[in-house]
This record gives structure tokens, sequence and C-alpha cells, in this order.
């Protein structure tokens, strides 16, 4: 029981409660560049969390799942993602369909519920109940983000952020899967993001704007 | 090895078709590397079929479930390519939208799709469903139009969502697998799982709420209501042959994924939360869909609705369980595919003869396409569940289920409904079959590509309505005693 | 025996029918205070027409030639189901009343055909609104002869009227009285007298029969003329064969039979001056009046059938 | 032995009209072709008279079992009632066939004249499997096909938007039908383990009365659809009409009986009788049918709308037959429901012949003139008369009136309701005897309405161009007619015929039940009476001598023209004022000029028939569904995060589920 050791203690039991900040942040945040920065704070919060547990639990494996979470999510994701802000030119206002107010208020009933769900649903799996409320508002935040920003980049931060709640979920009820999928997963999200990163771009081409939520003329 | 080789093709063939410029060149290879794919998955099926099962190290696997979608893959998937040879002639060189690039990512899309079917662990499958998404969105934004790119957009963004559910409910599936006890390396493992279904059902609410996750997941790549918002889009504005590649295989790749859960859940926490969920989706396709197929006004996201409810109706199949509830279910996911290949590929002569998909332009068909109209009969009086044709066959299996289990509320909508389906199809096939057409084609003539993957596919359709050849009748017997 | 008396009684209807139709025109001549012609007369005018050459249209066809011959043979038929003076008849033992009456109908539906056949308006008018009347009456006249059918417990004619035979003359019923109502109505307009048609009008307003057999000429005319009046002849041996049989012989013996002949005379003329006093007294029903006549008929007829089931405990 | 060559001749027959026939009529377009298809079809139809034959003398009944080849159980059968009914398709198919000949010959170009025949045989053949289907699935297959062929028979002549709509309106409404038909099978799934007709029958006494109610209701629903009781009988007058004349000869003479035949086989069959009021219940709709069927008949000028029309109205009488039996059975009265089954079943056959030979007698005429407006018609007589006669035979028939087959099934119809005072029960006591009156009505409308129709299309004079220089009809076409005609006269002199079968028949459905004595009399007097009317007929004959052309009588005016002789509207004027509340007239009258009121260069009168039950029992039903699907259709939206709301609401409610699943 090092320094190593007292540091990893800290941060699994303190990490939940950055991550529920980086949430309230991102309800506030009015730029794509805060809102990634924010994104990328998340991610790193996670990946020591991931390599802390490897630590705890000795799990040789998870050091490399850690590492591709620092590599993939931390510097490689919000780099791509100022280079499409930078790219596409597009005005950098997160374009929400509510105020920072209402924004924050739904970030807290999220918070909220996510603890709610935990104390419904959580009696079977034995873990800590803040790093699983996390997991829960993380996938629900970005389920909020997606649905209330209009601007194609914060639909992809959202489904990012969602990702980082399955994520976690599965660090830590089940300190990860097998690190094969895992790889899978992570070459899907990036092979997704490089997609939608196209897509985006044929968005702004064809559309000469970036706003989803215009996106209407195939209906019914 | 075997399981191996139809994987192996298409990934080898999709980097060497990229080698070719020519179209015609890059038509021939797909075509010949296609007939080497579905020689492999033949000789999956043969030997499936002959051994019970193959494995492949421990990420691959074949059962006769497995073999029985392989099939249906092979099928449709060669229809397809065979269609594709002649559709592709109206296709101008873009940058990424060029015959090359067409056939590249169709065989990375059939690529995804088989490695579904060969998948031994949940975990992988996950991420070769997430991998069909990839492959197709660009197919699905092929034409990089305005309502193409939305639609590609809808697709990924909609569809990556979902599936992030099914990911998050194969992770509690996995959690509850490992607190059961279960070695952690083996617990994504369909047969392990399935050999530990019971222990894991000591763990019912874990279970149940993978379940919920997973069927909304996976669901929303079938397109279950109310998750089946991309569909009609994605459908709508793909090119033809993707658009019945989307409806005919990748639906019944997910409805796949979903049996397999299906499968475990059963037998560990019992049939009845898993099929009543299953029910619930498929009365809510079904309704859903059946009112929209009435108010459509674009032919394709008129077959994509109705995909969307044949969804359902295999749901209900599903959902009732009992040997003819699967046997319609498992039987109307290969028919459906059939059908629905035929409908598209008529979709796709119309689109390219009338210059429109929209029904009320066109009128007179009949007349001045009367191959095309033929083949759109067919896979309407299929489609809408009419004997003599294969549909009927499986439909009537699983209303003959939902009689037999009483349960009258699905019997009841599925009646209706598909009472409004034909009212739907009817009405739309006589605005635009009959009456005097205002413009003619100079050329209706079908091509003989075209000729023959539909006339494949309407015989095909036509000949399961009669009789179910034997060997086919073995696979599926085979698929059941999997699921089962 | 019963063969040859069943015989004679169809032949009564049949020969005595044109005496029936002179003997009411000449009551009611006397109670116009007029002298009226020979009741004879009939007689000579059949056989007179008999003998004429016939006119036919130039646009009729076989139907027009037909029609006449197929009114007479059903009307004959019809006859045949009727017990007249002994409680059997030709027919009426096997047949029954549905029988008898769509005879009638036969005969009438072929009628209006050769009146359609003859190309003039007046025969289609005649035709349409004898189908008006014609499909109106039926009802009634089917449901009257179910009521007393039904306290027969017997469908065939001779049956019924044997049954009523067995019944006391003073227990008649509700359904009896209601019954005769309707059907006495229904024989009005059946055989086209006043209130519902005008037999001896040839006014294009208010003529049905007439108008008809207004292109008919010849032995075909007299074939029409004889054949209604079998009807009429027919209808009023039915309707005391079914309410008033009492006196008829049930055996065949030469006094019984006698009797029973008298008797009907009796009846036959009473019920003629009950029509002639009718047929004077009320004056000509307007043609879309006819059906509330008829479905006044039908209404009681329908509480005839109703009735019977009190009647029958 | 004998078993086996009659399978075979099942085979023989299916692979004929089914395989056969099709495949030489694509294959090639020589007459040779079509007249060896033509051949083949009236040989199947002979065939199938033989095997009915067979059928019904019960101790070799032909089967066939395909089910070694279908996914579903599929074979056929010949028992008794099957039997029957495939006599009546077989019969009425032949003439039709040799009607057809010429007809399709005459107003066909040679491609879709094949089309034509190729279906039609397929037609025929889907009503033979819908007769002798021994499984339900047999049973579904046929019963789909026959709706979906005769669709096909209709839009080959034509597909102008309205008759696109009729055919659409006629598709969707049978498809509904069916799924009532599919529905009544499959409720007997759960007791009888099996679609067989036999295993069926056995579970059909064993099942809780609820099911068999609703089993009963949904027989009702799908099979009356079928057979256009009111108010399902939307489609029947629009689809009958626009068909080629010998199609809808088949379609009335034998497509509506199949109808009948799957309700008796279920409620007499299956059921053993229906649930109390079952009787009333049918007793009330056929009373409905046939009246205002009669009515809607009387009032229409198109021969082949009225011809429908009085479809409608036979099927009424068919059914007041069926719901008398059923009133029978329910109070435990099994020789009154063989009467009334037997009265049922055989006008069933009657309607077949008669209402195919007045079909294809409408055929003749247009064929001739060029038109089926009663009101262009008139003189025909004159111009076509063996066609004629033949059409007088089936409009005396379908009017009942004796010594024509019509009249035999009335005339039982009739005492079956005369016998059924003679139950315990006081409501049937008073309510059978009084249905005579509603059927007396029915037969005297009907009277009515066939002498317009005669009256108006033959007699008098012509009043149009086209019936004015109308022709005889081609050989064949004549053949059929007679070859109709001819039935409907020996089925109407000797009724015993066909009564003794159907007794026998009665009596293999309904157990317990003797031989009626009403079938025994009315074989007895009908031909006695023939003899009088015929012989009197004869006699009186010999009076008529000579005869001379006369003007017909015009009040002293120089002449008549055609324009002054009653037409099909007048005709049916004074029914119409009568029961002008049936038919809610809307009238008009323009005057030309409309300045000058008293001195008109033309006036011009319509009377419209404004009861609708598309617009009041139909549209509303649908125009709920539409505007659902509108509204449903708004919920997508085309917002991306909309759909995305969808998804995680999905979820949500589904989570919530699973919190209340403990």
């Amino acid at each position: 029981m090092g320094l190593v050791g007292i540091a990893t203690e800290k941060i699994l039991s303190s990490f939940s409660v950055f991550l529920f900040l980086t949430i309230l942040l991102l309800a506030v945040a009015r730029r794509i560049s805060t809102s990634v920065l924010l994104f990328g704070l998340q991610s790193a919060i996670i990946a020591a969390e991931v390599f802390a547990t490897a630590f705890q639990e000795k799990l040789p494996e998870a050091y490399i799942v850690g590492a591709l979470v620092f590599a993939i999510k931390v510097v490689a994701i919000p780099r791509a993602f100022f280079l499409l802000v930078k790219r596409l030119k597009t005005v950098r206002d997160v374009k929400a369909s509510t105020t920072p107010t209402q924004s924050v208020f739904i970030a807290a009933a999220i918070i909220y519920l996510s603890y709610a769900a935990v104390h419904s649903y959580g009696g079977a799996v034995h873990v800590p109940d803040d790093p699983l409320a996390a997991a829960i508002a993380l996938i629900l935040t970005g389920a909020f983000l997606m649905v209330s920003r209009k601007k194609a980049l914060m639909q992809m931060l959202g489904l990012l952020v969602l990702e980082n709640g399955i994520f976690l979920a599965a660090l830590i009820t089940t300190f990860g899967m097998p690190l094969v999928i895992e790889i899978g997963i992570f070459f899907d999200i990036l092979m997704g993001l490089l997609l939608m990163g196209i897509f985006t771009f044929r968005i702004s081409d064809t559309f000469e704007h970036l706003d989803v939520s215009k996106l209407r003329k195939l209906r019914g | 090895m075997l399981l191996l080789l139809p994987l192996a093709i298409p990934v080898l063939g999709a980097g060497l078709i990229l080698l070719f410029h020519n179209p015609r060149a890059a038509t021939r290879l797909a075509l010949l590397l296609g007939g080497v794919e579905i020689a492999a998955l033949g000789a999956v099926v043969w030997q499936v079929h002959a051994h019970g099962e193959l494995q492949q190290g421990r990420y691959l696997r074949a059962d006769g479930l497995s073999a029985f979608f392989l099939m249906g893959i092979a099928i449709v998937s060669g229809l397809v390519l065979i269609y594709a040879s002649g559709y592709l002639r109206h296709m101008g060189e873009g940058r990424f939208s060029s015959p090359r690039w067409f056939y590249a990512l169709v065989f990375l899309f059939l690529f995804t799709m088989i490695s579904v079917c060969l998948s031994a662990n949940l975990g992988l499958m996950w991420i070769m469903m997430e991998g069909t998404t990839l492959a197709s969105a660009l197919l699905v934004g092929f034409y990089n139009t305005e309502g193409a790119v939305e639609a590609g957009w809808k697709y990924l963004i909609v569809c990556t969502v979902g599936i992030a559910f099914a990911l998050f409910g194969t992770i509690v599936l996995y959690l509850a697998a490992v607190k059961a006890g279960m070695n952690p390396g083996s617990a994504l493992d369909w047969v392990s799982l399935m050999n530990a279904a019971p222990r894991i059902g000591l763990e019912p609410h874990l279970v149940r709420l993978a379940f919920v996750f997973v069927i909304v997941g996976y669901g929303t790549k079938i397109g279950f209501v109310p998750m089946h918002s991309w569909l009609p889009d994605a459908h709508a504005e793909a090119p033809t042959p993707i658009s019945a590649l989307l409806s005919a295989v990748l639906l019944n790749c997910a409805m796949y994924a979903l049996m397999r859960y299906d499968a475990i859940v059963s037998r560990s926490v019992g049939a009845a939360f898993p099929h009543i969920l299953l029910l619930i989706f498929g009365v809510m396709s079904m309704v859903v869909a059946g009112l929209l197929i009435l108010v459509q006004q674009n032919l394709k996201r008129l077959m994509a609705y109705s995909s969307i409810e044949h969804m359902g109706i295999i749901a209900i199949g599903l959902g009732l369980g009992g040997p003819l509830g699967l046997f319609g279910a498992l039987l109307h996911t290969f028919n459906h595919s059939v059908a629905k290949s035929l409908l598209f590929f008529s979709a796709g002569n119309i689109r390219h003869n009338m210059g429109t998909l929209r029904m009320d332009g066109i009128q007179g068909m009949s007349r001045t396409m009367p191959q095309t109209t033929a083949a759109l009969l067919v896979g309407g009086l299929a489609i809408v569940g009419l004997p003599p044709f294969s549909l009927f066959i499986s439909e009537f299996a699983i209303l003959s289920e939902a009689f037999a289990q009483a349960r009258y509320l699905v019997v009841i909508v599925f009646l209706v409904v598909l009472s409004v389906v034909f009212g739907g199809f009817a009405y739309h096939y006589f605005r635009m079959l009959c009456g005097e057409p205002d413009r003619h084609p100079e050329n209706s003539k079908l091509i003989p590509s075209e000729y023959i993957a539909m006339g494949m596919a309407a015989l095909c359709v036509l000949f399961f309505g009669v009789r179910i050849p034997y060997v086919f009748g073995r696979l599926l017997q085979e698929a059941m005693a999997v699921l089962r | 025996m019963k063969i040859a008396l069943d015989i004679l009684q169809v032949l009564m209807l049949i020969l005595g029918a044109p005496l029936v139709g002179a003997i009411i025109a000449r009551l009611k001549a006397r109670l116009q205070r007029r002298r009226g012609a020979s009741i004879w007369r009939p007689y000579a005018e059949l056989f007179k027409l008999l003998r004429k050459e016939e006119l036919v249209p130039p646009t009729a066809s076989a139907v027009f030639r037909l029609a006449p011959i197929v009114l007479f043979g059903a009307t004959v038929c019809a006859a045949g189901f009727v017990p007249v003076v002994h409680a059997s008849a030709l027919l009426g033992s096997r047949g029954d009343f549905f029988l008898l009456v769509y005879m009638l109908a036969l005969g009438r539906f072929f009628l209006s055909l050769g009146a359609l056949d003859g190309g003039s308006a007046f025969g289609g008018m005649g035709a349409s609104r004898e189908a008006l009347v014609s499909s109106l009456a039926e009802a009634p006249f089917l449901l009257g002869l179910v009521s007393i059918a039904v306290l027969a417990a017997r469908a065939d004619i001779a049956g019924m009227v044997a049954w009523t035979l067995g019944q006391d003359v003073f227990n008649i019923s509700a359904v009896h009285i209601l019954a005769f109502t309707s059907l006495a109505m229904v024989a009005l307009a059946e055989t086209g007298r006043m209130p519902v048609d005008n037999p001896t009008t040839h006014l294009e307003l208010t003529m049905i029969h007439e108008g008809m057999v207004l292109e008919y000429s010849g032995p075909s005319l007299a074939l029409i003329e004889w054949a209604s009046a079998i009807k009429l002849h027919a209808m009023l041996a039915l309707l005391i064969a079914l309410f008033f049989p009492w006196g008829m012989a049930s055996s065949g013996s030469g006094w019984g039979l006698t009797v029973a002949l008298l008797l009907y005379c009796a009846k036959t003329a009473l019920l003629m001056v009950l029509l002639s006093v009718i047929e004077s007294a009320v004056a000509k029903l307007r043609m879309y009046l006819v059906p509330d006549f008829l479905g006044v008929a039908s209404a009681l007829s329908a509480l005839a059938v109703i009735f019977t089931i009190w009647v029958k405990r | 032995m004998l078993t086996a060559s009659t399978g075979a001749l099942f085979i023989l027959l299916l692979a004929a009209l089914g395989v056969a026939v099709p495949l030489i009529l694509i294959a090639s377009r020589a007459q040779g072709a079509r007249r060896l298809a033509i051949a083949l079809i009236l040989t199947a139809g002979f065939a199938g008279c033989v095997m009915a034959v067979y059928g019904f003398l019960g101790q070799m009944a032909p089967r066939l079992d395909l089910s070694w080849a279908t996914p579903f159980p599929f074979s056929l059968a010949v028992d008794r009632l099957s039997a029957f009914f495939l006599l009546l398709v077989c019969a009425v198919t032949i003439p039709v066939t040799i009607f057809a000949a010429p007809y399709f010959d005459l107003h066909y170009s040679e491609r879709r004249r094949n089309w034509t025949w190729a279906l039609f045989s397929l037609f025929v053949l889907s009503m033979i499997v819908v007769v002798t289907a021994a499984t339900g699935f047999a049973f579904l297959v046929g019963w789909e096909l026959m709706t979906l062929v005769s669709a096909g028979l209709i839009l080959i002549e034509g597909d102008s938007t309205e008759r696109r709509h009729n055919v659409f309106i006629y598709l969707l409404m049978m498809h509904v039908g069916a799924a009532a038909v599919a529905a009544c099978f499959f409720l007997f799934l759960p007791y009888s383990h099996g679609l067989d007709f036999g295993a069926i029958r056995a579970s059909g006494a064993g099942m809780p009365g609820g099911i068999r109610a609703v089993i009963f209701l949904a027989a009702f629903v799908g099979f009356g659809a079928k057979a256009g009781l009111i108010p399902l009988h939307l489609w029947l007058p629009r689809a009958h009409p626009i068909a080629p004349s010998p199609v809808s000869a088949l379609m009335s003479g034998i497509m509506l009986k199949t109808a009948v035949y799957g309700f008796v086989r279920f409620t007499f069959d299956f059921l053993g009788g229906g649930p109390w009021w079952s009787g009333y219940v049918v007793l009330v709709v056929a009373a409905v049918t046939g009246l205002l069927g009669i009515l809607y008949a009387i009032a229409e000028n198109d021969l082949k709308r009225l011809l429908a029309y009085s479809s409608v109205e036979n099927i009424g009488i068919i059914f007041l037959g069926l719901g008398t039996s059923l009133l029978f059975l329910a109070h435990g009265a099994p020789l009154g429901a063989a009467l009334a089954l037997v009265a049922a079943l055989f006008h069933t056959f009657n309607h077949a012949l008669f209402k195919s030979l007045l079909f294809l007698g409408a055929g003749a005429i247009s064929n001739s003139t060029h038109s089926v407006n009663l009101n262009e018609l008139g003189g025909l007589q004159r111009r076509m008369p063996l066609t004629g006669a033949a059409v007088l035979i089936g409009c005396c028939s379908i009017a009942g009136l004796p010594l024509f087959n019509g009249f035999v099934s009335e005339w039982l119809t009739f005492r079956s309701f005369l016998a059924g005072s003679a139950l315990i029960n006081t409501k049937a006591q008073i309510v059978l005897p009084l249905m005579v009156g509603i059927l007396a009505l029915i037969g005297g409308l009907a009277a009515a309405c066939f002498v317009k129709t005669f009256g108006t299309a033959f007699l008098g004079r012509p009043r149009s161009m086209g019936a004015e220089h109308a022709e005889e009809a081609p050989l064949g076409m004549r053949a059929g007619l007679v070859l109709l005609g001819a039935g409907c006269l020996a089925l109407g002199i000797f009724p015993g015929l066909l009564l003794r079968p159907l007794v026998t028949l009665a009596q293999a459905l309904l157990p317990g039940a003797g031989v009626p004595e009403e079938t025994l009399s009315i074989a007895r007097i009908i031909p006695w009476t023939a003899a009088i009317v015929l012989g009197t007929g004869a006699l009186v004959a010999l009076f008529k001598r000579r005869e001379r052309l006369a003007r017909t009588w015009a009040c002293g005016l120089p002449g008549l023209s055609s324009r002054m002789e009653y037409t099909s509207t007048v005709f049916s004027k004074p029914i119409r004022f009568v029961f002008a509340r049936v038919y809610r007239p809307d009238r008009k009258v323009e005057e030309l000029p409309a300045d000058q009121p008293y001195f008109p260069v033309s006036i011009s009168y319509r009377s419209v028939r404004t009861t609708s039950y598309e617009r009041v029992l139909y549209r509303p039903f649908v125009e709920i569904i539409i505007s659902l699907a509108y509204r449903v259709r708004r919920l997508q939206t085309g917002n991306i995060q909309v759909y995305l709301l969808y998804i995680f609401l999905a979820l949500v409610s589904l989570l919530t589920f699973l919190r209340f699943q403990r």
C-alpha cells in the first residue's frame, strides 16, 4: 500500500464526483470546443479509473484497455473534433434547444434519477452506488445531449458520452469485458466516428449548415 | 478453416475490387467473388447440416440457426449481386460513388453480416452488428444527394445509439453470467451461456434488464416501432440493391441476434418475459407500420414500412414460441427477404423507367412495363400474404400458433393489420398499375441480369408457397432445434 | 268416383265463372236502378270472341300469343285446388295454398308480359300497376291462409277445410275474423274489383287490368276474360270453403252433394250481393292509396298469425 | 381400386384446370390450342360431375391427399355436402364454358382472350378446391385464390378509374371476409389440434359455448361477406356487373354458393348448430337482405346491376332457409331442420342455374346490342327468339313461379316456416310463420322485378339503334343458354331429381332427421300441376286460328313511337314511389332555358338513390383508420432528435415495465 495504492483509493472513491461535475458543465457548455474539452476530461477521469481498477484488482489486461481509453478518448477523439470544427468552419455554438438554466436543472435531475435508478435496480449488483449512478448519469446525459443539441457534432459528442457511460458501467460491474471484445468495441467507435466525420462533411457540403434538426425532408 | 473462408473472401475481395477502376471489370470480379462466396457459404451450410455444428477457434461457430440464416444471406446476396450488375449501368463515376466502391462496400457489408451469423461470442456479435451499420452507412448515403446524406446521417446516429444499448445489455448479461459463477473468459460465449442458462437464471433481474436493453438495441436495427425511424429513410434513399440488402438481410441478421438472446433469456428466466416483450414490439410494429403503409407516397418507403410490419410478424412468431410459431418466424425471415428483394428490384426498375418513385406520379404501368408489373404483382401478392405464395405459409403457421395458444388480442391485431395492409397495397397498386399510362419509357424491357434476379426471386416466392424443399425443411428443423 | 267428383268441381268453377261475374254486374245494375244485361251474356260474348280472328300488334312476339294460354292454364290449375261442394279437390289434398297462390301469380306474370309486348303505353302502365298491387297483395294473401293452416295444422286446402268442418260453427275465433277480413281485402285486389281496380272502366288514370288487355282481341281476349272470371269465382269459393264450409259434403253420397250444392249457391249468392254492395258504395281508391289498403290487410293477417298461438292453447 | 381411380380423376381435374390449360394458353396463341383448352375445361367439368356422383354414393368417395407435397396438410375429399356443391360448380361451368367460347372470341383480342381463359380455368379450379377441401389449409388457399382470380378476370375487361375502385372494394371486403373465415378455422385449433376437417368436426361438440358462438359469428360475417348479405353486400353490385358476362355468371352463379357451402360446413357440419339465438340472427339479416336486395334490384336499370342485386335477394332467401334450419336445430327438431336445409340447398342449386342463365343472357344481349341498359333495349324477343326464350325461363324461375325450379325451393322454404308453428317455443312459433309474409313480399317483388326485366328488354319496341339491329346470338352462346334453361325447367317440373339426394344429404348432416314429408309431396304434385297447366294450355291453344297484324292502339293518333313506351325506369316508378323511404331518392329537375319556365326547350329529370351503405357504414370506419394513419404519420417528424427521444422513451417505459414486473 504505497503512494500508488493511496492514489488508487482516492481515485476510486472520488472520481464519480468529478464525473458529475463534467456532466453539469457539459449541460451549460455553449461552445463545441468547451464540450469537447469536457469530454476529454471525462475520458481522462475514466482512464484513471481503469488504471486504478487494474492496479487494485491486478488485471494486466485492463492496463491495455486503460491505455486505449487514454489514447483514443483523451487524445485522438478531442483532437479529431478540433480538426473537424476547424475544417467545417462552422459557428461554434452548440445550438441548444434548452436554455443553460434548463439544461442544468435537467442535468441535476438526471443525476438524481440515476441515484434513484441505482437504488431501485442496483440491488442485485453489489457494487458501490456512486460509480454506478455516475455511469447511468453519463448514459442519460449522452442521451440528453443528443436530443437537445442541434449541431451534428454535438450529437456525435453525446453519443460518445453515452458510450463512456456504458463503458464505465461495464468497468465497475464486471471489471471490463474480455480484451478482444474491448478492442473490437474501440475499433467500432473509431470507425463510427470516422464515418460520422465523413457525414458531417457531406452535410455541410450539401446543406451548408450542420443543424441536424433542419434535416427534415424525409418524413412520414 | 471452413468458417474463415466466407469471412476472408469478402474482405479480400473488397480490397481487390478497389483496384479495378473499370466498372465492367469490377462488376465481373464482383460477380465472380460473389459466386465463390456463395459456394463457400454453401459449403459451410452443408458441413453444418452434416456435422451439426462447426467451431473455429473461440470466436467463430456455426450451428443450425447460423446455417439457416447464412443460406438466406447467400441466396439474397446472390440475387442482389446479379441485379446490381445490371443496375450499376445507370451509375456515374464519383469520388466514393463508383461501381468499385459500391462493390467494395457491399462486400464489407456482407462480411459484417456473415460474421454476425458466425460469431460464437455475443461481444463479437455486437461488434459485427455495429460493423453492419458502419459498412452500410456509406452505402445508404451512396448517391450523396440531400436525401441520401440525411438518411445516412439518421441511419448512422439512430442505429449507433440503439446498438449502444445492445452493448449495455450485453454487458449486463455478462455481469449476470459472471456473478452466476461463469468464467469471465467464456461468459459471452453463446454455447456456454446456453449451458449455464439455468444458473444465470439465479440473477433474474439482471437477465431481464439485459434483455430489455438488448431488445431495444437490436430492435432498433430490426426496425421495431418506435425505434424504426431510420428504416424508411435509409431504405428509400439507398441504391436499390442496397435497399434489398438492408431489408432482406440486415434486418434478418439483427433478428438473428435477438433470437440468440431470446433463447438464453428464455432458458434462464423462463420464456414469459422475453416473449411478452417480443409480442408487444411485434404488435406495435405491425399496427404502426400497417397504418403508415396506407398513407405512403413513395414506393420504396412503402416497402420499407412493409418490412417493419413483417419484422413485427416475425417478432410475434418468436414471441408466441411453440413449434409452429418458431417455424413460422424462421420461415418468414426467409420468405420475407426473397419477396422483399423482388419488390425492391421492381422498384428499382420503376425508378429508372419512370424517373420517380412517387406513386401518385405513376399510372398505367401494366401497359408500359408488363414484366416489371408482373414482378411487382407477384411480390405484392406475396407480401400481403396471399396464397399460393410463400408468405402465406409462414403467416398461416404463426396465426395457427396464436390461435392454438388462444392469444386472441394478438390474433385480432394480426388479422386487422393484415387487412389494412392489404387495403393499402391494393390501393397503391391499383393507382400505379392500372389506367392510361402518362409516360412511355422507351426501354422498359428487362435486361438479362434483372430478368434472372427477378425471375428467380419470383419463382422462389411461388415455389416455397407450394412446397418447402426437403433440404430447406431439414435446415429449418435444425435451426429450430438450436433455439428450443 | 272421387276423381270424377273432383273434376266436376273444377268444371263447376270454370264453367260457372262467367255467370258469377254476370250476376254481380246484374246486381250492381239493380242497385243502381238499372236493368242490366242478361246474366247469360258473358257466355255469348266468349263464344263470339272465340270464333273471331285475332288482331296482333306488329311489335308482338310469341310471348304475346303465349300469355293468354298460360294465364288460362294456370288459372284452371289454381281452380283445381279449391273445394266447392266436397271437402276435397282435384289437387287439394297434395298441393297446398302456396301452390294455389303461386299458380295465380304465374298467370299474372305472363299476362303482364303480354301487356308489355303490345308496345303501347297502356299495356306498360297496366303491367306496372299490376306489379305493384300484386307484389303487395301476396304477403297478406299467404299470411291469412297461414293463420288458418296453423290452426288446422295442415297446409293442404282440403285438409284445412276438413278441419274447419269439424269445428263448431259458433266456435269462431278472432283468427278467423282477422283472416277473413284480410283475405277478403286481398281477394278484391287480386281480382281487380273496386276499390282497387274498376273492372268496368277504360279510363287510363285508373285502370289496371283493363289496361293490360287493351291490345288483345278474339280468342286471346276470350281466354283472358274467362280466366279472370274463373279467378273471381275460385276466390269466392276459396273464401267460402275456408270460412263457411259447413254444409259441404264429406262423403260422396248424392243427397249430401245436392244439399252442399244448394248451400254453395246460397253462400255464393250472399257473397255476390255483398260484393256488389261494396262495389256500388265504395269509390275507387287513388292508385297510391292501394298500398295502404293492402298494408291494412297485411297488418290484419299478421295479427291473425300472431293470435294463432293463443287460440291453439 | 375404385377409390384410387376416383383419386386419379381428382388429380386429372386439378392438373387439367390448374396446369394444362394455363400452360397451353401461355405457350400458344393458336386457335387449336384454345380449342384444346376449352375442351379440357369441359372435360374437367364432366369429370367433376362424375366425381360428385361417386362422392354422393359415399362408398367410393374420391379423396386426394397432397399433404406430402405441401407445407401444411392439403387434401381434398368429396363427401356428400362437397359432392352436392361440386356438382353445382361443374354443372354450371359446362354451359357457361360453352357460352363463353364464342363470347370471348367476339370480345377480346387474342392475347387477352388467352389470359382470360387461363384465369377462367383457374377460377373454376379454385372453386372446386374450396368445395372439396378437406383441410383448413386447402380451403383457405382455394378461398383466397378464388377472390384473386376473379378480380383478375374483372380487370382484364378494363381498368378505368371506376372499375378500379369497384375491384378495390371487392378485394378489400373479400380480404376482410377471408380473415374472418380464417379465424373460424383457427378458432378450432386449441381443441382440434389440426385443421383436418375430421379433427375439426370431432372437436366441434366439445367446445365451450363462448367459442362456438364466436366461431358462428365469424363464419356468419366471413361467409356473409362473400355471399353478399346486407350490409356486407357492398361489393356485390359493384363487382358482378363489371365482369365479363360469363364470369359474372360464374361469380353470381357459383362463387356466392361457395359461401353458402362454407356456412353450412361450419354451422351444420362442424358445430352441429349454432347458439340458440343464431337462427334469429340469421333470419333477421336474411330477411333484410332479401327485401332490400329485391327493392334495389327493381330500381336498377342496368341489367347486370339488377341481376347482381337480385343475387343479394336470393342469398337472402337461401339464408332464410338456413336460419330456419338453425332455429329448428336449436329447438331440437331435426326433421324441420332437414326440411329447411333442403330448401336452402335446393335454392342454392336453383339460383346457380337461373342466375348464370340470366347473366349469360345479359351477355348475349350486350353482345348483340352493345348495351345492358334496360331503357335502351326492347323488342329483342323478335330478334333473338331463342335467347329470349331461355331468358324467359330464367326470369320465371327467379320470380319463383310454379313449373320452374325457383318455385320449388321457395315453396319448401314456405313450408319450413309453416312447420315452425309446430315448435314448442312461442318466439319461434310467431317468428317463423310471420316469415311467410316476408318471403311472400320478396317473392311478389321479385315477380314484379322480372316482369320489368324481361318485358322492357325483350318485349315491345326497340328503344335504341342497337336494339333495333340486334341479331340472334351465335350458336355456342345459344347452346349454353338453352342448356341452363333446360336445367331450370327439368328441376322445376321434376324436383324429385334433386330432392331425393338432398334429403339424404340433410340426413347425413343432421343426425336423427327423417324424410320430411313435404319433399315427397312437392315432388309428386308438381308434375301433375304441370300436366294440367300444359294440357289446358294446349287445349285452348286449339281455339286460336287466324290472326292479322294491326297497328297498336294509339288513341287515334297516327302511330306510336318507342319513346311513348313504358321504359324500365317508368315501370318501377310505382314501387319506387311506395318504397321511397328505402331509396331516399334525390330528385332533380332541370329546365332549359332556366329563365322561361313555361316554354322549356328541354326538361331533364334525374332521380338518384341516396341510400348508401358505403357512406353510412363503411366510410366512417375507413376514415377513422385513415385519420389514425395520418396521425401516426405525424409522429414520423423527420427530426432525428425526436427519433432519438422515441428510443429513449421506449427504453424508459420498458424499464418502468420491468420495475413493476416483480
